[in-house]
């Protein structure tokens, strides 16, 4: 293979930032999500609009934040307003036009849990839980979700439904009265997968360079179905690698742990 | 008007066992030393209420202070797992956790509510998610115009707000400014307000429009200089975020969390001596 | 990405006979200029929303523009009554107007119900009053918690919301401070907004939590120092008091009105053109 | 009579400042509430707490308003909200102690119009309409009232109720569950009225010096009560009156009506 080294997770960040445009509004849930969006608003994007839901609007952070809420943030943004109006005039108010989440578990259309493994109240592994997700991922125009690809994450079955996706498929959204589309793409380690136009499930439309449809397989916990055309996902570009090395870099000694 | 008294005897005469008590401050301005002298002074049966409960409830749930957690997202941020709130609501030490959990808007609608001194608060949320069925305060209802459905919470009405602040004037007036979370809503929505701040200044010198609190909506203004570490408070210090790191350790064991505990806020008796212990620490973990 | 345009293009091309119309601004910063550009471009059959009519929606009424104004209070502010208002309602002149008349908490909340995207708001009010016997769009509602009453109005949703603000930025950007009134809530409660302003800027140097909005809210903005006018810009003019007195007389019949409208507003070709004219007719007030 | 020479409109005016205590948070209306309430701050209540709708909070003006939005307002404001703010958190999450209004017409009950004579859809006369006036009547710990005593304002019945005082009396206001007191006192420029503790009918409590019973009745639309105990209201002292006046002469001189 041609073209400079890089790491799974690597053409996971690059595929997801690509997939942002320039001067779309995003509301970005805290660590992949945010470095793709940042990558993206650092290479191609430059007027992404990024909203956390700590209150900042406009953020242009030049190291990642750690947390949802970390100052840069604050310091970087066109303002900063209080997390109940983040939430109702611009999340609800409809003027989110990308939400931008992560997921400790995911099904087969696209819902999402993020609260609890195992019966809910003898939980076997307790999760953080909701944050802003289930609102995002019903308010948004369109969701994005990135994530490592892997059975214990991709799951037949939810024991928690979290934040809806397209539900058990079809027009499931529309007929609950959902406003956004719900989720348009899944971004992994591996692969992209979106839902299927008619039936919603999930199906992959690019493998990431190197990538084995059996891979894919295995790493799913139900029988995955390929798109009839499937691509591979083009190689992060050198610039796109440095961009997204150099923040990592700044990151990492903003943080101490360099 | 409020009242400039210390830390420990605002804590003292306005958090009693079994009160609501929200600490609010989104990952910003978290009132920390309020927490560890609500721990100092061994308050029982609390329900804790906080959008995010962060390393401030983890600590007052594994000294055994709460009974019952509102929260919406119960994570380290950045880090990772709360172990102590994991572990009240995985194996019920060092006593069953009782839990309401919603979303985040939903709890920030339910603060709304409650400064507009309203019972409940309505929104678009938690359609088709599981929590509703776990959480019968949730509920839903119809909008009297259109007939569209709308989830609806109960409005949060604690106790005592606990937060954090940059400045105070003399007078007892608050100014904040940066991530704002839902302070403000959390003061007002709350029967006592106690706010512990970075600086007690002569003149607040606030832009207009700023986010402030007149002393006649606080309780208590105390002089904490330093009291929302390991969190930040913007203008004044940075985020520990080593310290939010190292705590994924020290909380992991039920003995490590309780010899911090003792040493750095039961052995010390009041936030300046803790921060000379905290310093000594961080000095033997670099060494 | 709001555009920058001349007032002409902006009513031009976003204002339609027909729509619903929200010109904002509690007293301070109320956009006159483009309240008169309505009215030279002749748009007709408006639903004008507005908390406070003031002298701005005496004009439109009077010019002709209106069908129908909903509206919390119809006075002229510290002086008396809007006379072209009350002729429209008492006398049908120049035409009948419909009017939805609610309290200011009523249409305050409608606006953030608006703003939020929610198909109405609930707040405690209208109990015992007899506005809700003669405004079908006030209704009551109960919580679904404690079966307490509530009063429920609609949201406000119109096609434009017209405001003026103090500055802009060359991407559009606007900041506004001082008396904020419904402005944020009715541009974001809005399919279109319009922004007049004291000056365009390189960068607005907004102090942290300062009332911003972006420019992808807003779908363009107009250079118009003065377009405030005879209300007031904080930092940037005083409320022209004398002017509002003089209101009383040139609205109080008919006559005086279409002769004040002719020659400031219709044989005028632009809001620079009424200022040259304006300063005239004062110093012929003065002599 | 000894002491200095005032008008009425100076009596009424005093009277009702002085029944604003020191450190009270009043919810203030433009006009006659505005200037008794600019009174009592300037002399015996310096930390007196003055709201008003337009969303200045803690407003200490050295000249009146002439609108409830007055640039002066917000410059001497601790800090200035939005107004959905000021009603939602502020009047409505009963934060307001004394509700101070004005009115065009009043009943025995204190209930009040501003919004119609006649009928509401073919108007006699069509006067400004509600305000922030129905909330602040119902949710304001306690509600005074000010306005010039003449049988046109005291009517027998109201064409319409824009803002409840004690309705049809006793413990209505209890009945329908409005959070505050309702009306404690009506002040005009002849007299002083407080509900009846029972009833809640207006009885003339204070005559203002040199105002016979006679001159209240002719001025009011139904059959005036009066309490067992009418008492003199206290002239104005020198020090009020010349606070007053020169509150007024600023005024005019800002205002450019000098």
């Amino acid at each position: 293979m041609n073209g400079p080294a890089f790491t799974t997770e690597e053409v996971m960040t690059v595929a997801a930032a690509r997939m942002l445009k320039n001067g779309a509004v995003c509301f970005v849930g805290i660590g992949l999500p945010s470095t793709a969006a940042n990558l993206a608003r650092l290479t191609h994007a430059p007027d992404l609009v990024l909203i956390y839901e700590s209150g900042p609007i406009g953020a242009k952070p030049h190291v990642l934040p750690l947390s949802i809420g970390d100052g840069i943030l604050a310091e970087t943004a066109d303002t900063v307003v209080s997390t109940p109006e983040i939430f109702q005039y611009w999340l609800q108010g409809g003027r989110i036009g990308i939400g931008f989440l992560g997921a400790a578990q995911i099904d087969r259309y696209a819902n999402i849990n993020t609260t609890v493994i195992g019966d809910y109240r003898q939980p076997k592994t307790r999760l953080p839980g909701a944050g802003g997700a289930p609102e995002i991922a019903a308010c948004a125009g369109e969701i994005f979700i990135i994530l490592r690809h892997a059975r214990r994450a991709f799951v037949e079955k939810l024991d928690f439904i979290t934040s809806v996706g397209h539900l058990d498929g079809g027009d499931a959204r529309r007929r609950l009265g959902l406003p956004g589309k719900g989720p348009t793409a899944v971004i992994t380690d591996l692969c992209i997968l979106e839902p299927d136009p008619e039936t919603k499930e999930l199906v992959v439309t690019h493998l990431h360079p190197g990538i084995k449809r059996e891979q894919v397989q295995e790493a799913t916990g139900w029988p995955i179905r390929f798109a009839a055309d499937v691509r591979e996902t083009a190689a992060p570009t050198a610039h796109e690698l440095e961009v997204l090395r150099d923040l990592h870099r700044r990151t990492a000694e903003a943080h101490g742990r360099a | 008007m409020a009242e400039l008294t210390s830390l420990r005897d605002a804590i003292a005469s306005l958090i009693h066992d079994g009160d609501t008590v929200a600490m609010e401050g989104f990952t910003h301005l978290i009132p920390f030393a309020a927490g560890y002298e609500v721990i100092r002074q061994q308050r029982r049966n609390l329900t804790l209420v906080r959008m995010t409960p962060d390393l401030i409830y983890d600590q007052l749930i594994g000294a055994g202070c709460a009974r019952k957690l509102v929260f919406s997202w119960g994570g380290n941020p950045g880090v990772g797992s709360l172990h102590r709130l994991r572990d009240a609501v995985e194996k019920g030490w060092p006593h069953p956790l009782e839990i309401e959990e919603h979303s985040h808007a939903a709890l920030a609608n339910a603060y709304v509510a409650g400064a507009s001194n309203l019972p409940f608060a309505a929104f678009r949320g938690y359609t088709g998610s599981d929590l509703p069925k776990y959480n019968d305060r949730i509920r839903f209802i119809r909008c009297p115009f259109t007939g569209e459905e709308l989830a609806a919470v109960p409005s949060v009405r604690p106790d005592v707000a606990v937060i954090h602040a940059q400045k105070a004037d003399r007078k007892g007036n608050v100014l904040l400014w940066g991530i704002l979370g839902v302070q403000k809503e959390a003061v007002l929505a709350a029967k006592r307000a106690i706010v512990t701040v970075e600086e007690i200044v002569d003149d607040l010198n606030a832009p207009p429009n700023a986010c402030i609190l007149p002393s006649w909506v606080v309780t208590a203004v105390c002089h904490v200089p330093g009291g929302a570490q390991p969190s930040y408070a913007m203008g004044y210090y940075e985020r520990d975020n080593r310290f939010y790191q190292e705590w994924d350790e020290i909380a992991r064991t039920r003995e490590s969390f309780q010899a911090w505990i003792k040493r750095h806020v039961l052995d010390t008796e009041d936030f300046e001596a803790f921060k000379r212990v905290f310093r000594e620490s961080a000095r033997r973990e670099v060494a």
